[in-house]
């Protein structure tokens, strides 16, 4: 099997995908000919030609809402916004359109399409290269919101993502584009959406995250190990809809729960997380849930590496709420 | 009309009828055959009295919510005569005309306005925001604008798909000032999609005079911007409407690219039911567009081509307050709500865990304590 | 003391501050002439003339990019958004700029202004006249967020709003708009941002709500009161920065919480306030803290008063947690 | 300049200057004073030595990011040179010699880049993302054309005031493709806002060509949409954008509106330190564009006048050198990193509890477990 990154994992879905159905067609800045500033689409306008793989003008809303409209029609566009940062101009027509087209028209209108854009903070970016807007998303009825972790469940997920019957939002930890390597099948496999992964079993308590957090997760998970804490690491992978099963059944083992974000404090998933423990595992709280998150505060450019939770603070975390 | 970028000093206001409703410019008379001249004119006359009795109605408390598109009938009908039946259409609120011509139905029609159980949306949206996919009439939503680039996307995919396909948007004037319309022209003057933009300039925009709106003189003109003709119609002459409009949409289907119509007509009524307009405007305005009304225009033009008389028009007349009549009777007859499972379905194909399980709440609850209301 | 609605409060205010202050401009659609489209600026244009009243084209983003502008050069803008339902075409520059210039301009750039906007459902208004959209901007570091539930609060906290250094979000209530009537002073008196109240002192359980759903709130305390239910009621009124002190105070008291609000379940504000409660009041908590909220779907138009919490559903969620 | 709306067929490109340097249009000579003539020159010259050597440096780990102006030395300081000390800049992250022309020292300059304990913005922006209020300078962000509409508000402002501040706001051409370039120019032909729109066509939106940007021919003729003058001006003559851009300042003084510039030039460099044009672009296309480079053509243009000798050249050359490599090092000295607490600073006013709540957490774990890095 090869091993891939999570630009090549990302490749190689639209490729297959490409192929497969011909409905699929790509648009965004910069992702024909050049591939995209990330590379992600490289060598699809070469394969596929201009009409499906679609430089456009510099418009996040034009972007969404001429994918919106050949959605509607009948295609299925797979948008990429260049950094989630700048989807904001494109905002009104996820939230009021795309999230709404199904519903509004009593189900006469689907609106299937997948919105890649990547995400995160740690590549020295700044303000607006950094963020993880995710919750704008998750607090958005008709969204689905997809946040892979790594090449397999990438490729896996965005195929997922791209055969949906509804929008999805396909957020890419683009710290890790390169970093995370692994084993992936050459053909086409689907990794179902809305199906959270134990990532580690444990019996003290349960992490949860996402994205580029897991891998900050699985080193704070050795540290916790090593302070005699056994922690069960999930991998959430779909935040919307979520796996919630798999969530409860974990907290209700370990009675304990720590989330870790990137993005802000105030009102991020995480808050939902506790919401919904609270809801549906409250008696087996043996520990208040925490969260340990990016502060609410703009994305700092050099102060970085103290605003993005580390290891060391997730640790901290997950051995004072084992020992509560 | 030729495939070069209009010059904005060229934008002349095209007109086939004059205000007695005689054809003064032969060459643009669309030849429209006698069949569907009646059509046209037996539409117009059904708007307006829709326009009438659901206001009327409205104020009487028995409808929530209505826009009446009085004096813009003849924009509706002149372009949606020039649609193809395969062509796309992402229309504003004030289009109900292109979705009658195309065949949707007036107990449909009531039905979208109640709200009701048989309402094809399923009770979810505002009166007037209707959606029929059956005849292509992409479903409607407040946010002005937002169908604009919708629409460009979509003729974008009938370009790829190579089906003949053309779509058309219509939009008020002060739709013309949001993000939305700047990016649809512009991706559609790159893609040479297969798009008709057709801006019904009322002059006002709610309380917002066209002078406030935007600093051109036209907004024809406005086209130059994105390398695409622009067209100035009189939009209360339907066969001038129908001319650019087919113009536009073989200028679509040739491969030659999007065209942007600007329609001048006049918002005669309120802007919807909730306004108030002697608030912000000269009641003297509205009274003077009265004397350029679009249906008696018409109405004088089959007149002289000798396919209107008092006694058809009697009848046109009887014939649609029976249908109104029998429709809304229809509609008003069914029950008031939708399910209230239908609420959970639709956000999604599958319904998620979380909608089931509020789905389930909300009718424990419902069945614990009745309907809601005050009793709660 | 006159007695006044939540228009005429509004208004009263918006008056008063462009008397004392010169800098206060109002702008945005049908504003002027028309004094918008449910009066609150009413009569404003006529005192203080066009250019200190402005109707502007039909731009959202317009409305705020510009009143950015204004902010920046020293004004202090009022901006009106018609519905709050309308201001995503603005988010960007609400997110990416109001909330942020202040931080990435090192200081040097406050943007202090008061975006204005009715908010809420029950009033017929379908997907897009109806929304609560709060947690959008509370998950906003560097934005305000407040939400008066009656007249003399949104004259008070608008003159706060208004003379507050920082972008403020000024949700209006406008299912409420002229229901809510009660005693305002003719004069200035402000009502401090980042302060709740205490709507009703009770024992037995905390109740959280703000704006219209206050009041639906008081019809259910009176109905968890004849089932021997104690209530007590907080009006968050500031929903960021939030008064964690009354909040937690009261939960520490009650061991129980319940939260209302009319926007969808899923990330909504009512997530974060579980899990600052669960950060800070764990071991009170005698009964796992309840949502009443708006369902996770579009808002609709036949079935709003099924959609939104009624007093029906919040008082069964009373009941069932004081007896948990 | 009329004060009537530019007809797009007659934008010309407005040159002062030939390819020689040589003045070819006398009327339109600016007749800048001999001491800002030698000071456009030497901004130029320095501009290209910091291109040079700041993107030299990224190149070798010194520094985090970084984007050239190289070949759009001439619109910067041609139009930097009409404004007044008054006059307000909303910029996109092109325009550095525009802060530097105004006084923005290098220090500060170069302490921004690096984000450090001395940047005035406290480390918090990406390289580039300046912000100098005493020069009027206003704060970058990244997202593309942002500031247009901001820029109009500010000089609605102005207006308001009647302090007879004008502003000018830069962006690319990519940017009018956005939103904002849209609502800006609408607004501001709405108001007669006293506002320059300062468009750098330099032919490239990172790998997108000005042919996938727009269907229009130029950008000027896009004021035709907002009733507003549009100007084409080479943007490789210094002069020429001069002379176009005090005519814009006094037209925005005397009321008469906002004008639209289009500055037709080039970006000769990848379009930022992270960007590689090999992958898109034909590299003779630069190479062409290096034959009409604009600080040659200055110049020339001094020379022809006298203004310059290689002394004088050596004698600048030798100065800008050493003033730069003697801000670098003392910018480099700082402490690389501002004080942890600064980042829950500035976001209000006041700081709220939470924020005072995270920095204590952040900086007690800092204190347990020393500076964040691997050993965490
Ligand atoms: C984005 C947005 N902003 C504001 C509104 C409120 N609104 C509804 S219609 C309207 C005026 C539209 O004017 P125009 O485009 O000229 O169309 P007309 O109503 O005249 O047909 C406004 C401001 C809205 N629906 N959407
Ligand atoms: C809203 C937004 N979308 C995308 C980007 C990524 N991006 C940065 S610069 C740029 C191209 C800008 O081109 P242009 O306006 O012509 O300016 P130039 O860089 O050529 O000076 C793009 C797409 C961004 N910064 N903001
Ligand atoms: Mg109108
Ligand atoms: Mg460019």
């Amino acid at each position: 099997m090869p091993v891939m990154n999570i630009i090549q994992a990302v490749n190689d879905a639209l490729r297959l995908e490409m192929k497969r159905d011909e409905r699929v067609v790509v648009l965004g800045e910069d992702v024909g000919k050049f591939g995209g500033v990330f590379r992600a689409t490289q060598n699809l306008q070469e394969e596929f030609g201009e009409e499906r793989v679609m430089d456009t003008p510099l418009s996040e809303t034009g972007i969404i809402a001429t994918a919106i409209g050949m959605a509607i029609y009948g295609l299925r566009p797979v948008p990429e916004i260049q950094f989630v940062d700048f989807i904001w101009s494109a905002f009104d027509q996820i939230v009021s359109e795309a999230a709404k087209f199904r519903y509004r028209s009593g189900g006469q209108y689907p609106c299937p399409m997948t919105i890649r854009t990547p995400y995160g903070g740690g590549i020295k970016g700044g303000h607006y290269h950094s963020q993880s807007p995710e919750a704008y998303f998750t607090h958005t009825a008709g969204l689905k919101v997809v946040i892979p972790s790594g090449p397999y469940d990438a490729k896996g997920l965005l195929l997922s993502s791209i055969r949906d019957e509804d929008p999805v939002i396909f957020m890419e930890p683009k710290r890790i584009y390169r970093e995370a390597r692994e084993e992936v099948p050459e053909g086409e496999y689907t990794v179902p959406l809305g199906e959270a992964k134990i990532a580690r079993e444990g019996r003290d308590v349960t992490l949860l995250a996402w994205g580029a957090m897991l891998h900050t997760c699985r080193k704070a998970v050795e540290k916790a190990a090593e302070a005699g804490v056994d922690v069960e690491l999930v991998d959430l992978r779909t935040l919307l809809p979520l796996d919630i099963g798999t969530v409860i059944e974990s907290v209700k083992k370990t009675g304990r729960v720590v989330i870790a974000h990137e993005a802000p404090k105030t009102c991020g998933y995480g808050a939902e997380l506790i919401a919904l423990v609270n809801e549906k595992a409250f008696t087996s709280l043996a520990a208040p849930p925490r969260r340990v998150t990016g502060y609410d505060t703009p994305f700092p450019y050099t102060l970085e590496h103290e605003y993005l939770p580390d290891a060391g603070r997730i640790e901290e975390a997950l051995v004072e709420t084992a020992r509560y | 009309m030729a495939a070069a970028v209009q010059k904005p000093n060229e934008t002349p206001l095209v007109r086939v009828l004059d205000d007695e409703g005689r054809v003064r410019d032969p060459k643009r008379d669309p030849e429209i055959a006698t069949g569907d001249l009646k059509r046209i004119y037996r539409h117009m006359v059904l708007l307006r009295h829709l326009d009438e009795r659901l206001l009327r109605m409205q104020r009487q408390g028995r409808l929530g919510f209505y826009m009446t598109s009085t004096g813009e009938e003849a924009t509706q009908l002149g372009s949606a005569w020039a649609l193809a039946d395969q062509d796309w259409i992402f229309p504003s609120y004030r289009e109900p005309g292109v979705a009658l011509w195309r065949g949707y139905g007036l107990e449909e029609f009531f039905c979208q306005l109640f709200g009701n159980a048989a309402d094809p949306l399923k009770g979810r949206q505002m009166p007037v925001h209707h959606s029929v996919a059956r005849i292509h009439f992409v479903s409607i939503s407040s946010p002005v604008g937002t169908q604009i680039p919708q629409a460009v996307g979509a003729a974008r995919a009938a370009q790829i798909r190579r089906d003949g396909v053309a779509v058309a948007t219509y939009f008020g004037d002060g739709a013309t000032s949001t993000s939305d319309f700047h990016v649809g022209l512009n991706f559609a003057g790159v893609w040479r999609a297969p798009c008709v933009f057709v801006c019904r300039n009322n002059g006002w925009a709610i309380s917002v005079p066209l002078s406030k709106q935007t600093g051109s003189a036209t907004i024809a003109q406005k086209a130059f911007a994105y390398g695409i003709p622009g067209v100035r119609v009189d939009g209360n002459d339907a066969l001038a409407v129908a001319s650019v409009m087919r113009e536009a949409l073989e200028r679509a289907r040739a491969g030659e690219g999007p065209t942007l119509i600007e329609a001048v007509t006049y918002r005669r009524g309120p802007h919807s039911s909730s306004d108030d307009p002697s608030a912000y405007r000269d009641p003297s305005e509205p009274k003077r567009w009265e004397k350029r009304d679009p249906v008696e225009r018409f109405r004088k033009h089959l007149h002289a081509r000798e396919l209107w008389s008092e006694a058809w028009e009697k009848e046109l007349v009887e014939e649609i307050q029976r249908d109104v009549a029998a429709a809304l009777e229809a509609a008003e007859a069914m029950p008031p709500k939708p399910p209230v499972a239908s609420m959970f379905e639709d956000v999604y194909r599958e319904m998620p865990w979380h909608l089931a399980e509020q789905r389930d709440a909300l009718q424990g609850y419902l069945a614990r304590r009745g309907p809601v209301g005050e009793a709660h």
